[in-house]
C-alpha cells in the first residue's frame, strides 16, 4: 500500500513533468512567431515519455548527454522552465547566458551535459562521464539520449563499443520516432536497432516508449544495473513526434509521413495515456487532474514572465566564457 | 539566352538537372535530398530517380568515403552537407583522403566529386554549431572552393564545380541563399579562379568573401556620400584564387580591409592579407586590415551574434583607421 | 577431373602467389637497412592466404581498397612486384611514381584502389564503388580488407551500415590478427565481431585465415552472391602476422605477446600448409614446388633488379599530380 | 634544481609521471599508451595502473569525446594522438564539441583536456597522411597549441598545458622529439604565451615554428659569416601567442621570414604575416615572406619530399630577398 502510494506519487510526478514540457514546447511556435524566440526549435511534443520515464529513474547527480530535440530532457532532468525560456529567447538569465539557446541548453549543477547541434556528439562524453564515476567509485550513471538517426553515426558507434568493453555505468537511450529529418529509419537500416547494440556487448531491450511507466521500469532495471557495477545497457524507445522535425516545418508538408500514420500515433498521446490511466485506476479524480493540469499552467505563466522580463546580456560580453584563462587578445576579436 | 528571376538556391537547382541531364554519371547525395527543407536538390529523384538521387542515413564520413570511391570507378558524385559544420564528421575522408589521394597515388585517379556546403555563416540564432563558416580548413587542406553571391554565380559556379575533375567545395552562405537574380536558361560555366570587382573605387580595397559582399556595397554607396570611394572586390573563387585581379585591385588603391566570415586566426582573411604582404608590399599606403568572425562560437542571442561578426560599424571604422594612417 | 586439375592448378597459384608475397616482405628489412627503403615497412608475413584466398575469387576489373598493411593486397590481386618495390625505394617507376609508398600503393588499371594510412578509411571507398557497379548493373564487385583494430572505427561501421542497406556487391574481409599495434582484439571487444557484422544485416562468417583453400572458398561464396545481387557480406579470418607491427619493432620486445603464442602461429604458416597439402595430395612433387620456389625466387630477383635500376623523380616533378586541372600558382609552393 | 639530460619525449614522459601523482584526476588515454613505441608514456601503467592509463580501440572520435564528458565530470584527461592525423577523424569532437562547449555553456564548465599530438611535420618518408603539421587547424578553432622544441621547453609546457584550464594541444614535431638536453627534475610549468628570441640579430627576424628552430639557427651562424645577422624567434606557445615579442623582433630589424612546417593556405605563417602586415606596418622594410611546406601531402620519395618543405636553401633565398629589396 505503501509502495502503491510510492508509485502513485512517482506517476503523478511523471505525468506533471510531461506535461509540463508538452506545455513547454507548445509554446514556441507563437514565440518564435512573435521573435521572442530566435530562430527556430525542434519540438519535444509526442516524446515525453521518453525523458521522463528515464529521468525519474535517475538521481540529482546523475549526468545525461542531450539532443537538437533536448527541451524534454533537460526538463525531465529538473531544469526550470524559466530558464530555459530565458535561454530560448536569448536572455542573461538563460541557463547558458544567451550563448547557447534551444539546441545547447545545459545545466551543469543537474548534470544536464548538454542539448548538441550535432547528431550523436553527446554518446561519447556520457561515456567520458561514466568512466569518471567508475574510476572513483561513485554510485552515479550517466545517460546518453539520442535519436534513432544517430544509430548510423559513427562516434556513436564507437561509444557503444567502449562503454561495453569498459562496463561503464552508462544507459543508452535511442529514441526511435521513426524519422530522422524526413528519412524514415527504415530505409537507413537493415537490421533491428536493438540486435546492433547487443552484438557491440550491451544490455539491450526494446520498449514502448508511448508509455512513461514502461520507460520507467526498463530505465530503473538499466540504471540498477549501472549503478550495481553491472556495466552499460541500451533502451530503444518506440515513439513518435507528433509535429514536424523543426518549427519550419509548420505549413509545408514535405510528404515523408502518411496523414493516418501521425493521426494513429497522436491517438497514442502519453501524457493523456497516464492521466486516463491513473484516473482509471482511481489514484486521482478528474479534479486533482484538472488541479495539476492548472498548476502546470501557472508554472508555465511565471516561468514566462520570468524569461520575458529578464535582460539580454551586454553586446561586448560576447567573447566571455571562451576559456577558463584568458591572455591579451585572446579569443582575437574579429576587428582588432 | 533568356534570363528568368530565380533565387540563388533555385539556380543551383538547375545546375544540378541541368548538369545530370547531361552527364549519366553524375549522382546526388545527402540527408534528405528528396525532401530537402531549402529546396536545393527539389524535383531530383523525379527526374532522375532512386539510383542517382541517394538519401543518406546520418553518416558524413561514410558519404565522403562513398563518394571518392565512386570517383574512382568513374562516377560524378554530388555530395551535399546541410549544415557546414557536418564537414567535421567527414573531415578525414575530406583533408586527408579525397584531397590527397589524386597527388599520393602519383595521378593515377582523379576525383571529379562536388560538395555542396549549405547554410554557411552566421544567422538567426542558429548558435555555435550551426553558424560556421569553415572553408579556411577546407582551403588549408588544398581543396578548391567557390562562394558565390548571386543566383548568376551560383549556377555558373556550381557547374564548373561539377565538370571540374577534382573535388571542388561550394559554399552557400545563408544569408545568401535566398537571394533574387536573373538567370541564364542554359547551362554556362563560369571559369574558376576569376574574382569580379563589384563596385570600383579610388580609395580602399574592401575584398568583401561570401554574403558579406552585399551589405559591403550598401555600405560603400554610403560612404561614397562622404567623398570616400571604397572598391569591392569579391574572390568568388577562394582556391583556385584570382591573385591577379586581387593584386590589381590593391595595387590601385594602395589600401585593403578583407571582410571573411570565417574564424579569424589562420583564416581566409589572414591567406590574402599574408598574400598582400608579400606581393604587394611597395604599393601599401596603410596596414592591411581584417574584419573577420571573433575567435568564438557564434553566440545565439542576437546582440553578442552581432558583436561576433564583421558588419557596417566595424568597416567604417576600419575604413577611417586606413584613411587616416600616417605611418 | 578437368575441375580436379582446375583446383589444382588454382592452388599451384595461390602458392606461388603466397610465397611473391612472402619473398617480398622479408625483403625489407635488409633494403631498409640498406636504406633502399625509406623508412619502415609494415609487414603481412604471415596473413598471406587473406589476401591470396581472397582475390583469387575475383576477376580483374573487380576492386579492393586496402590497409596500412597492403603489400599483401597489392600484389594478390595482380601488382607487378618490381613496380611494387620501385615505389619502396621511391621510384619514378613505381606504381605511384614515388608519391605514395608503402601506405598508399595503388594500381588503378588493376584495380587496386590503394593502401591507407588510416585505419578503416578504405571500407566507404569500397562502399561507393560497389554502388557505382550497382547503379550501372555491371557485375564487378569490391573488396573492403582491414584489421581487427579497423572494426572500431567510426567510418567502417557507418560503412557496414551502408552496404548492408544497399545491398551492395562489396564484401567485407576483416584480418583479424589478433593485435592492433599492442593491443589485444580481446581488449577493446565485448562481444564477437562476426556479431556485429551480422547486427548491421550482412551475410557474417568467421573462417580459417591460415588456410588459403577456406579463405577462397568463403570469398568465392561471398563474392557469388554480391555479383548475383545477392547483397554485401562480412569475412573474418583468424591470422597473425608473425612478425611485429611494423620494421622499427625488429629487436624490441613489447611484450604484448607471448612468444609461445607467435611460435604456435608460425608453425601455421599458410604457405607451408598449402604446398604440403597439395604434396601430401599427390597434386605435385617436392622437385615441382622447388621449382616453383625457384621461379617465385627469380621473379623477386628481377622485380629488385628493376627496382634498383629505376630513378628517383625529378625534384621538382614534387607538385604534380596535386589536381587534374591546374590554375596559376596552384598548388601552392612553400616558398613563393 | 639539478638537470639531467634528457630526451624532448623523456621529458615530456617525467611531466606526465610528476602531474599524474600530484592530481588523481589526471588520466592517460590513447592508443598503444602501456607500450608506447617511442617510449613517451613508457611506465605510466606501472606507476598508475588501469584505471588512470587506458589503452583506446582505434576510435578517435569517441576518444575525444570521451575526454570531454570526463572533463565535465572533473576529470582531466591528457589524450595521446600517435599521428597528427588523427587529429581528422576525431575533428568534430574537438573543433566543434571540446573548443566550443565552455562558451556556448556560458561558462558552466572548464575543459582541462591536454591533446598530445606526436609525430608531427615531414620526416623520412612517413609519406601523405603520416607528415601533417596540422596545428592551423586547431588555431582556426581557437583551440590552445604549444609546440615545443627542446626538452627543457617540452617539460615545462606539457605541465602548463595540463594544469590549465582549457584544452590545449601539445605538438611534437618528431624531428625534434629524440633531441637531447638538460631538464631540471622538479615540476615546472613555463607561461603559455611567451616566446623567445634565440638568437639577436639584426637584419632580418626569422620566426621559425617547431623543429625547423633549429636548423634555421644553423644557418644563421652560417650567414653570420656573410655578415647578415638573423634574430631567430620561436613562437613556442601558438596560442595563446606572444605577440609582444613577435612585434618587438620585427620592429627591430623591419624584415621578416616565417619558417613554418604547415600547409601554406590559410595556415600559421599566413596568420603571423598578417599579424605583422596589421600591427607592423611602419617599420617593414621589406615584404614579409613566407617559408612553408607545399600546399600537397608530403610527397614519398626523398628528393620531393625535400622539395616540399622549408630548408636552409629556401631561407638563404629568402633572405637575399628581403636584403636587396627596394621598393
Ligand atoms: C552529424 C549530424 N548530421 C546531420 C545533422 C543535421 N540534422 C539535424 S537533426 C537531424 C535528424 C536527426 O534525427 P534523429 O537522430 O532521429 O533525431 P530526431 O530529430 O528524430 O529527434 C539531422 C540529420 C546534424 N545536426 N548532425
Ligand atoms: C584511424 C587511425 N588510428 C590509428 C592509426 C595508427 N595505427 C596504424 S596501424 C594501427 C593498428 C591497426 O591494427 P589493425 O587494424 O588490426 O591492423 P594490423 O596492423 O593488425 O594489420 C594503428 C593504431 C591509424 N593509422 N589510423
Ligand atoms: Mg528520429
Ligand atoms: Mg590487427
Amino acid at each position: 500500500m505503501a509502495d502503491n502510494r510510492a508509485a502513485i506519487d512517482r506517476d503523478i510526478a511523471m505525468y506533471r513533468r510531461m506535461r509540463l514540457i508538452r506545455r513547454f514546447e507548445e509554446w514556441q511556435p507563437a514565440l518564435i512567431d512573435a521573435g521572442e524566440i530566435i530562430g527556430h526549435t525542434h519540438q519535444y511534443i509526442g516524446q515525453e515519455a521518453v525523458a521522463v520515464g528515464v529521468c525519474q529513474a535517475l538521481n540529482a547527480d546523475d549526468v545525461v548527454t542531450s539532443t537538437h530535440r533536448g527541451h524534454g530532457h533537460v526538463l525531465a532532468k529538473g531544469a526550470d522552465a524559466g530558464r530555459s525560456f530565458a535561454e530560448l529567447m536569448g536572455k542573461e538569465t538563460g541557463y547558458n547566458k544567451g550563448r547557447g539557446g534551444s539546441m545547447h541548453l545545459a545545466d551543469l549543477s543537474l548534470g544536464i551535459y548538454g542539448a548538441n547541434g550535432i547528431v550523436g556528439a553527446g554518446a561519447p562524453m556520457a561515456v567520458g562521464a561514466a568512466a569518471t564515476f567508475q574510476r572513483r567509485g561513485e554510485p552515479r550513471v550517466a545517460v546518453a539520449f539520442f535519436g534513432d538517426g544517430a544509430i548510423n553515426q559513427g562516434v556513436l558507434l564507437e561509444s557503444l563499443n567502449l562503454a561495453a568493453v569498459w562496463r561503464v555505468p552508462v544507459v543508452f537511450v535511442c529514441e526511435n520516432n521513426q524519422y530522422a529529418v524526413t528519412t524514415a529509419i527504415r530505409d537507413v537500416l537493415a537490421a533491428p536497432i536493438v540486435g546492433r547494440a547487443a552484438s557491440f556487448g550491451l544490455a539491450a531491450e526494446a520498449v514502448d516508449g508511448m508509455d512513461a511507466r514502461a520507460v520507467h521500469n526498463a530505465a530503473e532495471r538499466a540504471v540498477a544495473r549501472a549503478r550495481a557495477g553491472g556495466g552499460a545497457s541500451f533502451l530503444e524507445c518506440a515513439t513518435y513526434r507528433f509535429e514536424g522535425h523543426f518549427t519550419a516545418e509548420r505549413g509545408k508538408d514535405f510528404g515523408y509521413r502518411p496523414a493516418d500514420e501521425v493521426a494513429a500515433w497522436r491517438r497514442r498521446c502519453p501524457i493523456v495515456a497516464l492521466g486516463d490511466a491513473l484516473q482509471g485506476e482511481g489514484a486521482w479524480t478528474a479534479a486533482e487532474r484538472a488541479t495539476a493540469d492548472a498548476e502546470v499552467e501557472a508554472e508555465i505563466e511565471r516561468a514566462l514572465a520570468f524569461a520575458r522580463a529578464s535582460a539580454y546580456p551586454p553586446a561586448d560580453s560576447a567573447h566571455d566564457f571562451m576559456y577558463a584563462r584568458s591572455y591579451p587578445e585572446t579569443p582575437a576579436r574579429g576587428w582588432e | 539566352m533568356a534570363a528568368r528571376t530565380l533565387t540563388l538556391l533555385q539556380a543551383m537547382n538547375e545546375a544540378f538537372r541541368q548538369e545530370m541531364a547531361r552527364d549519366p554519371e553524375i549522382v546526388y547525395v545527402g540527408e534528405d535530398v528528396r525532401a530537402p527543407a531549402r529546396g536545393e536538390s527539389a524535383g531530383l529523384i523525379d527526374a532522375f530517380g532512386p539510383a542517382r538521387v541517394i538519401d543518406m542515413p546520418i553518416s558524413e564520413a561514410a558519404m565522403a568515403g562513398v563518394a571518392t570511391g565512386a570517383a574512382m570507378a568513374g562516377a560524378r558524385p554530388i555530395v551535399a552537407f546541410q549544415v557546414t559544420s557536418l564537414l567535421f564528421p567527414a573531415f578525414d575522408q575530406l583533408v586527408n583522403q579525397a584531397a590527397k589521394l589524386p597527388h599520393m597515388l602519383g595521378g593515377q585517379t582523379h576525383l571529379p566529386v562536388t560538395y555542396i556546403v549549405l547554410g554557411s555563416g552566421a544567422r538567426d540564432g542558429r548558435a555555435g554549431q550551426h553558424s560556421d563558416a569553415p572553408h579556411a580548413h577546407l582551403l588549408h587542406a588544398g581543396i578548391k572552393c567557390v562562394m558565390p553571391t548571386t543566383p548568376h554565380d551560383a549556377k555558373g559556379l556550381t557547374i564548373a564545380a561539377i565538370r571540374e575533375d577534382d573535388p571542388v567545395a561550394v559554399f552557400v552562405p545563408a544569408l545568401a541563399a535566398g537571394r533574387q537574380g536573373p538567370v541564364p536558361e542554359d547551362a554556362y560555366a563560369l571559369p574558376l579562379g576569376r574574382g569580379a570587382v563589384r563596385r570600383p573605387g579610388r580609395d580602399v580595397s574592401v575584398i568583401a568573401v561570401g554574403h558579406h559582399v552585399h551589405w559591403v556595397l550598401a555600405a560603400a554607396a554610403e560612404l561614397a556620400k562622404t567623398g570616400i570611394e571604397l572598391e569591392v572586390w569579391e574572390p568568388l573563387s577562394l582556391l583556385p584564387l584570382d591573385r591577379e585581379g586581387l593584386l590589381a585591385s590593391v595595387g590601385r588603391t594602395g589600401r585593403a580591409i578583407i571582410v571573411d566570415d570565417g574564424n579569424r586566426t589562420c583564416g581566409f582573411a589572414g591567406e590574402l592579407s599574408a598574400l598582400l604582404a608579400e606581393r604587394c608590399f611597395g604599393r601599401l599606403k596603410a596596414p592591411i586590415k581584417r574584419l573577420t568572425r571573433s575567435d568564438i562560437p557564434i553566440p545565439y542571442s542576437r546582440g553578442i551574434e552581432q558583436t561576433a561578426v564583421p558588419d557596417a560599424g566595424k568597416l567604417k571604422a576600419a575604413v577611417e583607421q586606413v584613411m587616416q594612417w600616417r605611418g
